[in-house]
């Protein structure tokens, strides 16, 4: 049954990240701050999630199942567009940052 | 079989005044008059058969489902008829050869004559009643045609439409009478419905029946209250006023009555109604004749007058009043063609019907003058002629009946009344023109018309006169024949002597003209009574009336039909609500009998979730961006709910068709204003509200009523043969490509189709090209973020893997041509939007439309490669294959029919969203200041 | 045990997705509402992942596929309208 | 650095080895059959959408892409526990700030890659790249480029600006020979 | 008969396909030539189906060897063979009226045409509900396309309220589909009929929403009061030779009315047999009421023929719900004579408009036409056929359609109504008339006359009239066949279904 | 479960039709959209509510129907193509019309309101 023990702390693991990610989308005080978390955590949630996932069908299936690394990779490669793009639009729509915010002059016309 | 040719060789005249018509005009006129003369041979022919008391029938079969047949009969009343309308029609059409001008189409003229002949003979000749319902209203039509000859005077125009809308609405009164009348008797057969009298008269509907009918009746023969369409029709060239009044239209009336008297005739009803509808319009018509200062006016009017002496007649309650009618029918006919063909002579030579205007023509005229004097004088029922005798046989009548009870003696005054203005207006006529004083200012002199068109006139009048003088020589025999045909049975004694000795009708006739005298020198005060009523024109108040029900049915139907498709809309959700809300109050009981499955926390959460997103669409409906993020939700959990609800087909299908939907509204909100104004009031939005809460009400409850009961379905058969019979084991994909194959086929079409539609609908159109957003921004510089575009060009690969995987599976697993086809379009909108139209299209130059257009191909010609082994479209075939290595390989005709469907997806979705991408390119968006 | 922490796991993914809905629905700005919507995406995959899980079958792999590879596609079209108003240019 | 490949029918070939892996993945089986099928795939979906490349650079050295790749996965680990702690710690403590990092590469998948990195890892997100391509002058040859990123708790600007340069531009540097 | 039932749906697809394809689309000459090719060609295989189904039994063709009810059927019956004839031929005149000019007026005219035509057909045939719902998609969708060819401001508008009412009611049907499907568990027709008659209890409520759900739909294709308010407006604004074949297209939801509401919800359906007629019986007098009042209060000649198409539905809907052989024989014969005329009469408006130059077809003053023969003895003849004037078509199918409805209770309020509706008309009509072609504001006629295509079409629709009456005796003795095989409901679903004993249980 | 389920199915029609009721075009397309989500859902429901029996045959012991499934997927696809016509054919309204009301004429009532709002 040690194969449930992982899949259990996975799976725990995933939920928890991928809640943290939700709740920095709730509690950062800024739009460039909140991008932080669906961004980061929740990416990181999910492959803990895929992960057991794997595990779970590779055990109570004869095959082994590797298919869900598919999907951390195509998480990996369309999280930072999502980020990218939608910063860019924060930016262009002039979203205040939390004051204190270094560097604001850096950002240039678009 | 000859009977058949009577209507047939007027038909002919017909084409043939057509063909002919641009001949010389008495070629033509002779030709045309072939037909009818040869008619009317074949009546003559048959007169002995009739006389001696023999119904001729000619029948054809021709519309057995609905018991019509085309048949014809020639009884008593018919061939006095045929002779009228074939006898009187041969002397208008020499009569209208001289009549007509030059500029006249003589072509259109004859044609429509006698097409209106045929259509007389028709209803004369029939022995169906609903054949005969069909020569009437082609009497309607005919004459309409007629009177409108010169349609270019305002007159005609409306003189026609009037004459159409009254006889039509009296067709229309017939036809359902004599539908009635069929029902009653069970048979359209003219033998039956007259032998059925006693039936009919018996029958609960028999009062609905007449009335209808007579309405018929009465509209055709102008009777009062529906007599003032046919003064106008007078609009007409005179030689079709002639046969309009005498032979033909109002008399299909009163031929009518007569051919329905031993069906309908004997009852009270019939003899108060017709008689006294007879009566006003006796009255009514030769009062206001009186006053009539257009020739043609004054003989309408006396044509009503005499219509409802001979419609009195038929009401009237005495042996011999039916035989009085028939008699005064054929000496009406005789006097009043000949007078009409006076009055155009008149009209002909001086230019002019006004009795003010014409005076002492008889020195310019005196042949005609004098014709016209014999024919008036039989008019006013002069002794010696024929109108003399059968008024004479009319006051008798009068003073036999009985229709009013204690009252009936009004009816022999009255008639008296008449017969008195009847004398003054025919003393008007002839006093008036031919005599009164000098002409008045006519240039140049009037002279006597040529030769043959005098001929008609002359014949007339010499039948009026050898009527008058010898009636039991020239019209016993027809008289007999066809007052047995109207009464039914032998007729009692009559004659049709000169001279009855001194007796109450012969005073009656005497009180007449001398009171008529009378009242014709005193005409002046009459004139002035009358002057001093209002008078009312029955063409502007015709008129008047049309446009009045046009306005306000214009009025009613704005009110309804107000452009306002939320009224429309609302309008169908009403029905909705209580067609489908209704029946759910015959339920005993909503829920069914199943065992409900528990909600659990997470389903909860997914319920809520779609609850919230569908709630913040409608509360953020005016910012439309906020809308379409709101609504992605409910696309979302919906595709949850498959997964949940155990379809993963029907997830991936919904997942990627909400991605696509959200770029394609994406593409359209740029061309769209960002925000909804605010229009609704409030009691609007609560209405709104209230009527979409409600049918979310019922269509819930339905839903609910729906799961909780059992439900056996024919889906065993596709579980038990998908695999045997379809070769896959994703059922609902088999289904798909295989078992309603035929509805994925449609349902590609209308991909097809909407991609087409689409394409037209973006060709030319005008653009609205915002520059800055919503709230005034103008748009950022960077069209093609280089992180975008180069993420998006190395995922393109991938998802074109992708799709294959998906494509391949579908058959045995969830996926399919549909999904692939989607996936592979949107990797190529994401090279669109990463990278513009022009960069794609310049790698990528497909024909949108020839892809669409061959993937449907493709699956139908794999539906139609089953015909080539005999089995019906769309059978599928699969078999599967040992390769060497590889192992068991299933090859099937529905991947190709797959393949089908992601072709014409992926061109679809292509087509419409590059082609509504590419409406800006070369446009750059205007730089805002 | 593992059908405890599915259920525990459910629970999260739930409040977390209850937490991105209260981002989109309270924004304030109009990206902070796409970043909540992408986020509920993301979550769903899991959501998806784990019913799998649950149900002990991969027939709903797919679709968890599916969203990785092109929910993003909807997003960015998004932020190019918020960015351009023209997505294809 | 190299834009094209040298066998025409495999232009790209760790696109085709990533199509061939992936078709692998997907299907969860390295059967005969799904060997086959996917050799046909690797070769035929690039050359399907070779027209849909931009040129760009080649991975001139596997071998390090796969070191960079693993070390990458590692760091997006620690930054995901790092952001983690922050999101759950008191927002007020946090030091966000915009920083720009000037950039050495020049193509447009290495920055990508970069900037798709920085976004993972700890406590930033790359926001921008400047300058964007609609602002530059054709004259000037080959701009400074810079990357925006955003910063959730910025402690050093300098030694974040040279960790990123030598932690993970250096790498992609070598990798594409650019 | 093998194959042939599928060829009139088959048929338009491939010609709407092949004209798409380069070689058949290339030039507008090829494109008229095959897509008059292909019209006629459906019409052969419509017209062979409808000599194959008088002298056999119903035709039923197992698509994909899958029989009923499992599979999707297509019925070949009197009714439906009829119907499709009809289309194919109405099509086969639209489409060559257009090939002289109006078809280069927008893109995809022929394609588009023939896959109306293609839907149209299907929806005739089939006898499946579900797929039912396909055709009519497949109808709508091209009929959408083609209401906004040659487009302009007001086709814009009137098709944004056809299509979005559309799509509320293909919603509806689909619930009503739902509900159906829920309750019988099964998809054919025939198949249905069956099931409903088996119910029990609370279920036999919900087969009637369905049915009745169903019955909106039908009713707002057909355009009956109170779902009829888009088609004044969408008619008049569409092109006329669209509007032509538009004639069709309220015929299919009567023909729906017709199938579903003979076979499921007819005699044999226990509580639910007729349940249609309640509705249906006041809304289609009323239809025709308003109707009327929308013919008197036509502003223009399109608008005219638009509100007769409403008088039309109104006169046919009655039909369906008196429920009997005579009646349904009736409006049968009327279908036909109504589609046709009514598609003349958008013909003659269109050229008459053009010819009128500004006046256009609006009831003013305008210059006089250049053909006043051929459009003013066209319209003479049409214009007597619709109002059901001897010697023209229209006065049978109206006389039948008194006829078979003097038994019933309703008379009383039908008869005056459509008698006094076609007193209306009559007004109307000559009123029309009057103001097209005799009131001229002045004497120059256009020396612009119509194509000889476009005026040979035109008479040809004309010449239907008097065919259809000299002939009607055959035409009556078919559509009464067709009633009474439509009404034989054993007959109809035990050969569907294939059931060799008699008696629906 | 079930009471869940259609209370969702109300719900969303009754926002659908909502929105469908709407005077300008771009709402009314929401409000389709959302009926076509409550439509696919109701229809949908008519082969009932399953746990995971998809009918994929070999997956589960028992399979939910399979037919409404592939009704949904039908409707799917047709509503999209009709979604699709109605969004371009209100871009056309909105360039041949001038505005994007429903009627293509804004009443007069609300003159004020006129402007759009862009
Ligand atoms: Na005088
Ligand atoms: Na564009």
């Amino acid at each position: 049954m040690i194969f449930e023990w992982i899949v259990s702390i996975l799976l725990l693991g995933g939920g928890i990240f991928i809640l943290i990610g939700s709740i920095g989308l709730n509690k950062m005080p800024d739009f460039f701050m909140r991008l932080h978390g669906p961004t980061k955590a929740t990416t990181l949630g999910m492959a803990g999630i895929l992960i057991a996932a794997m595990i779970y069908f590779s055990v109570t299936t004869d095959t082994i199942s590797v298919k869900e690394i598919l999907i951390s990779i195509f998480l990996l490669i369309t999280a930072p567009i999502t980020g990218y793009m939608l910063i860019k639009a924060a930016i262009h729509h002039k979203l205040d940052a939390k004051k204190g915010t270094k560097g604001l002059g850096k950002i240039e016309e678009d | 079989m000859a009977l058949l040719w009577i209507p047939i060789l007027s038909l002919l005249a017909s084409v043939i005044a057509s063909v002919t018509g641009n001949l010389n005009r008495t070629t033509s006129a002779w030709l045309t008059a072939t037909m009818p003369a040869i008619a009317l041979g074949i009546a003559i022919y048959y007169t002995p058969v009739v006389f001696a008391g023999k119904t001729l029938l000619y029948s054809l079969q021709w519309i057995p489902a609905m018991g019509i047949n085309l048949s014809f009969r020639l009884d008593g009343l018919a061939l006095l008829f045929v002779f009228m309308i074939l006898g009187i029609g041969l002397l208008v059409i020499l009569y209208a050869r001289y009549y007509l001008s030059a500029k006249d189409s003589m072509a259109k003229f004859y044609a429509f004559l006698m097409l209106f002949m045929t259509a007389m003979l028709g209803i004369v000749l029939s022995s169906n009643i609903i054949q005969l319902w069909l020569f009437w209203e082609l009497t309607s039509v005919s004459s309409f045609l007629l009177i409108s000859f010169w349609w270019h005077q305002s007159a005609a125009r409306k003189g026609a439409r009037m004459a159409l809308a009254v006889t039509g609405a009296g067709g229309l009164a017939l036809l359902a009478g004599l539908i009635i009348l069929g029902d009653i008797v069970g048979s359209y057969d003219l033998d039956v419905v007259l032998k059925s009298g006693e039936l009919i008269k018996n029958h609960t509907l028999y009062p609905v029946t007449l009335v209808l009918i007579l309405l018929g009746a009465f509209t055709k023969s102008a009777q009062f209250p529906f007599h003032f369409w046919l003064p106008h029709a007078m609009s007409a060239p005179t030689p079709v006023s002639a046969y309009l009044h005498s032979a033909t239209m109002v008399k299909a009336g009163i031929f009518l009555l007569a051919r329905f008297y031993p069906a309908l005739a004997g009852t009270d009803l019939w003899f108060l109604i017709v008689g006294l509808t007879g009566l006003a319009t006796l009255l009514f018509g030769a009062y206001i004749a009186l006053f009539k200062h257009d020739l043609k006016g004054l003989l309408a009017y006396s044509t009503i007058s005499h219509l409802g002496l001979i419609t009195l007649l038929l009401g009237l309650d005495t042996q011999l009043a039916a035989v009085a009618a028939i008699f005064h029918i054929i000496n009406h006919a005789i006097f009043k063609a000949s007078l009409f063909m006076a009055a155009g002579i008149i009209d002909h030579e001086t230019g002019s019907r006004d009795m003010r205007k014409l005076n002492g023509l008889f020195k310019f005229m005196p042949y005609t003058a004098t014709l016209a004097m014999v024919a008036s004088a039989s008019m006013a029922g002069v002794p010696l002629l024929n109108g003399f005798l059968s008024k004479e046989m009319f006051f008798a009548e009068t003073l036999h009946q009985q229709v009013l009870g204690s009252m009936s003696w009004l009816i022999p005054v009255l008639a008296t009344l008449a017969g008195v203005f009847a004398v003054a207006y025919s003393a008007r006529f002839i006093h008036d023109v031919f005599f009164n004083g000098e002409r008045i200012c006519l240039t140049p002199p009037p002279h006597e018309p040529p030769r043959y068109m005098r001929v008609p006139v002359e014949i007339l009048v010499a039948l009026c006169i050898v009527v008058g003088i010898m009636p039991n020589f020239v019209v016993d025999g027809i008289l007999t024949s066809a007052s047995i045909a109207v009464v039914g049975h032998a007729l009692p004694e009559y004659s049709l002597a000169i001279w009855h000795g001194f007796n109450l009708p012969l005073l009656m006739s005497f009180i007449a003209v001398v009171l008529g005298l009378f009242v014709y020198t005193q005409r002046k005060y009459f004139f002035q009574f009358q002057a001093s009523l209002p008078s009312i024109d029955a063409k502007a108040w015709f008129e008047f009336w049309v446009q009045n029900s046009v306005n306000y049915s214009a009025k009613l139907i704005n009110v309804f039909e107000n452009s306002s498709l939320q009224r429309y809309i609302f309008l169908f959700l009403l029905c909705v609500l209580v067609l489908a809300g209704l029946p759910l109050f015959d339920m005993v009981k909503l829920a069914g009998s199943e065992a409900l499955m528990p909600i659990s926390p997470q389903n909860a959460v997914g319920a809520g979730l779609l609850i919230a997103g569908a709630l913040a669409t409608i509360i953020w409906h005016r910012v439309r961006i906020i809308a379409l993020l709101s609504i992605s939700i409910v696309g979302l959990m919906v595709s949850v709910a498959f997964t949940r609800f155990s379809a993963p087909d029907l997830a991936l299908t919904q997942l990627i068709v909400e991605v696509v939907t959200v770029i394609l509204l994406m593409l359209a909100l740029f061309f769209l204003p960002q925000k909804t104004p605010k229009e609704s009031s409030s009691p609007r939005i609560l209405r709104d509200l209230g009527m979409a809460s409600s049918i979310g009400i019922v269509v819930g409850s339905i839903c609910y009523a729906m799961l909780t009961r059992p439900l056996s379905s024919i889906s065993d058969f596709f579980l038990a043969n998908a695999k045997i019979g379809g070769g896959g084991s994703n059922v609902v994909n088999v289904i798909l490509v295989d078992f309603r194959g035929f509805d994925t086929l449609g349902e590609i079409t209308v991909l097809g189709i909407a991609a087409l539609g689409i394409y037209k609908l973006l060709t030319n159109l005008p653009l609205f090209m915002p520059s800055s957003d919503g709230e005034g921004r103008p748009w950022a510089k960077e069209r093609h973020p280089i992180l975008l575009a180069s993420v998006s060009q190395s995922l393109l690969p991938l998802a074109l893997l992708v799709s294959v995987y998906i494509f391949l599976r579908g058959h045995n697993l969830p996926g399919g041509g549909f999904i692939a086809g989607l996936i592979t379009a949107t990797a190529f909108i994401l090279q669109y939007i990463a990278h513009g139209s022009q960069w794609v299209s310049s790698r990528f130059d497909a024909n949108y439309r020839k892809i669409i257009a061959s993937g449907i191909l493709i699956a139908l010609l794999t539906g139609v490669g089953s015909l080539f082994f005999d089995r019906p479209f769309l059978t599928s075939w699969f078999e599967y294959f040992k390769v060497p290595l590889v192992g068991k390989v299933e090859l099937a005709s529905a991947i190709a029919f797959d393949l089908g469907v992601y072709i014409t997806v992926v061109g679809a979705t292509l087509m419409i969203l590059a082609s509504l991408g590419k409406l800006t390119i070369g446009t750059e968006p205007k730089e805002s200041k | 045990m593992l059908d405890t922490i599915i259920l525990i796991v459910f629970s999260m993914i739930g409040i977390a997705l209850i937490l991105n809905l209260w981002r989109l629905i309270v924004g304030p700005s109009v990206p902070d509402r796409i970043l909540a919507l992408d986020t509920m995406y993301i979550n769903t995959i899991a959501l998806i992942i784990l019913y799998g899980l649950q149900m002990d079958t991969s027939l709903y792999f797919e679709a968890a596929l599916l969203i990785a590879m092109l929910g993003f596609v909807s997003t960015v079209a998004v932020c190019k309208f918020l960015l351009r108003g023209d997505i294809i240019e | 650095m190299r834009l094209e490949a040298k066998v025409s029918w495999l232009p790209t070939p760790f696109r085709s080895l990533l199509l061939f892996v992936v078709w692998l993945l997907l299907n969860n089986s390295a059967s005969v059959g799904h060997l086959i099928l996917a050799t046909i795939l690797a070769i035929f979906i690039p050359l399907l959408t070779f027209r849909f490349r931009e040129p760009q650079p080649l991975i001139l050295k596997p071998g390090l892409a796969l070191k960079h790749f693993l070390l990458v996965l590692y760091d997006i680990v620690i930054a995901n526990v790092q952001v983690s702690i922050l999101i759950l710690g008191s927002t007020k403590k946090l030091r966000p700030a915009f920083v720009k990092v000037p950039l050495d590469l020049s193509h447009e998948m290495p920055i990508t890659i970069l900037a798709s990195t920085v976004s993972l890892t700890p406590g930033t997100v790359s926001a921008e790249i400047y300058p964007i391509s609609e602002s530059i002058n054709n004259d000037v040859h080959e701009p400074q480029k810079y990357l925006l990123i955003h910063v959730l708790d910025l402690e050093d600007e300098e030694a974040l600006i040279k960790m990123i340069k030598q932690r993970y531009e250096a790498p992609l540097k070598e990798i594409f020979q650019c | 008969m093998g194959h042939l039932v599928t060829l009139p749906i088959l048929l338009p697809m491939l010609g709407a396909i092949l004209l798409l394809l380069p070689p058949c689309g290339k030039n507008k000459k090829i494109r008229r030539a095959l897509s008059q090719a292909f019209a006629l060609f459906t019409l052969i295989a419509s017209i062979a189906l409808l000599m194959n189904s008088t002298t056999n039994n119903i035709e039923v063709y197992a698509l994909g060897n899958w029989s009923a009810p499992f599979g999707i059927v297509l019925v070949s019956d009197m009714l439906a063979t009829l119907l499709i004839s009809l289309t194919s031929f109405l099509a086969l005149c639209c489409i060559t009226y257009a090939s002289a000019g109006d078809d280069e007026k927008g893109r995809f005219f022929h394609p588009l045409m023939q896959f109306l035509v293609m839907g149209v057909n299907g929806a005739f045939l089939t006898g499946d509900l579900f797929n039912l719902f396909v055709f009519f998609e497949v109808l709508l969708i091209a009929s959408y396309s083609l209401l906004i060819h040659a487009g302009d401001k007001h086709k814009t508008r009137s098709a944004l309220h056809y299509v979005i009412l559309n799509l509320i009611g293909s919603s509806v049907f689909l619930i009503g589909l739902g509900v159906l499907y829920g309750v019988l568990g099964t998809l054919n027709i025939a198949d249905m009929a069956v099931k409903v008659s088996l119910l029990t209890g609370d279920d036999v409520a919900l087969a009637k929403i369905g049915g009745l759900l169903l019955l909106i739909v039908f009713g707002l294709k057909a355009a009956i009061l109170p779902l009829h308010l888009w088609l004044p407006k969408t008619y008049s604004s569409a092109l006329p030779v669209v509007a032509a074949m538009f004639a069709i297209m309220t015929k299919v939801g009567v023909y729906a009315m017709f199938r579903v509401y003979t076979i499921i919800f007819g005699e044999q359906a226990g509580e639910l047999a007729f349940m249609a007629q309640p509705w249906l019986w006041p809304l289609s007098i009323l239809t025709i009421v308003i109707g009327t009042l929308g013919v008197l209060a036509s502003e223009g000649l399109r608008k005219l023929t638009a509100n007769l198409v409403i008088i039309s539905v109104g006169t046919l809907v009655a039909a369906v719900s008196m429920h009997s052989v005579m009646a349904t024989a009736a409006a049968l014969y009327y279908i036909i004579h109504s589609t046709l005329m009514i598609a003349v009469l958008f013909l003659l408006a269109d050229l008459i408009s053009v010819q009128r130059g500004k006046a256009s077809d609006r009831l003013v003053e305008g210059k006089p036409v250049a053909q006043p023969y051929i459009l003013g003895g066209g319209f003479l003849i049409a214009a007597l056929a619709v109002m059901g004037m001897p010697p023209m078509s229209g006065f049978i199918g109206k006389i039948w359609l008194l006829k078979a409805s003097s038994q019933i209770t309703g008379t009383i309020v039908f008869w005056p109504v459509y008698l006094i509706a076609s007193f209306v008309v009559l007004i109307a009509l000559s009123r029309a008339g009057s103001f097209l072609f005799w009131r001229h504001s002045n004497n120059e006629a256009t020396t612009e006359v119509a194509a000889p295509l476009k005026t040979n079409v035109i008479i040809a629709l004309l010449l239907c009239s008097p065919l259809m009456v000299i002939f009607s005796g055959k035409i009556t003795d078919f559509t009464l066949a067709a009633a009474k095989q439509l009404h034989d409901v054993n007959n109809h679903v035990n050969t569907v279904l294939a059931i060799s004993n008699h008696g629906v249980k | 479960m079930e009471i869940l389920y259609a209370s969702c199915v109300g719900i969303l029609v009754t926002c659908g039709l909502f929105l469908i009721l709407r005077a300008r075009t771009f709402p009314v397309v929401l409000g389709l959209t959302m009926m076509s989500y409550a439509v696919n859902l109701f229809l949908f429901a008519s082969g009932r509510l399953n746990s995971n029996q998809a009918a994929v045959l070999g997956k589960s012991a028992q399979y939910a129907d399979p037919l409404p499934q592939a009704l949904v997927l039908t409707a799917i696809v047709i509503g999209f193509a009709m979604t699709a016509f109605v969004v371009i054919l209100s871009i056309r309204g909105r360039a041949d019309l001038g505005n994007d009301h429903v009627d293509g004429i804004i009443p007069n009532k609300n003159k004020v309101l006129q402007r759009e709002t862009r």
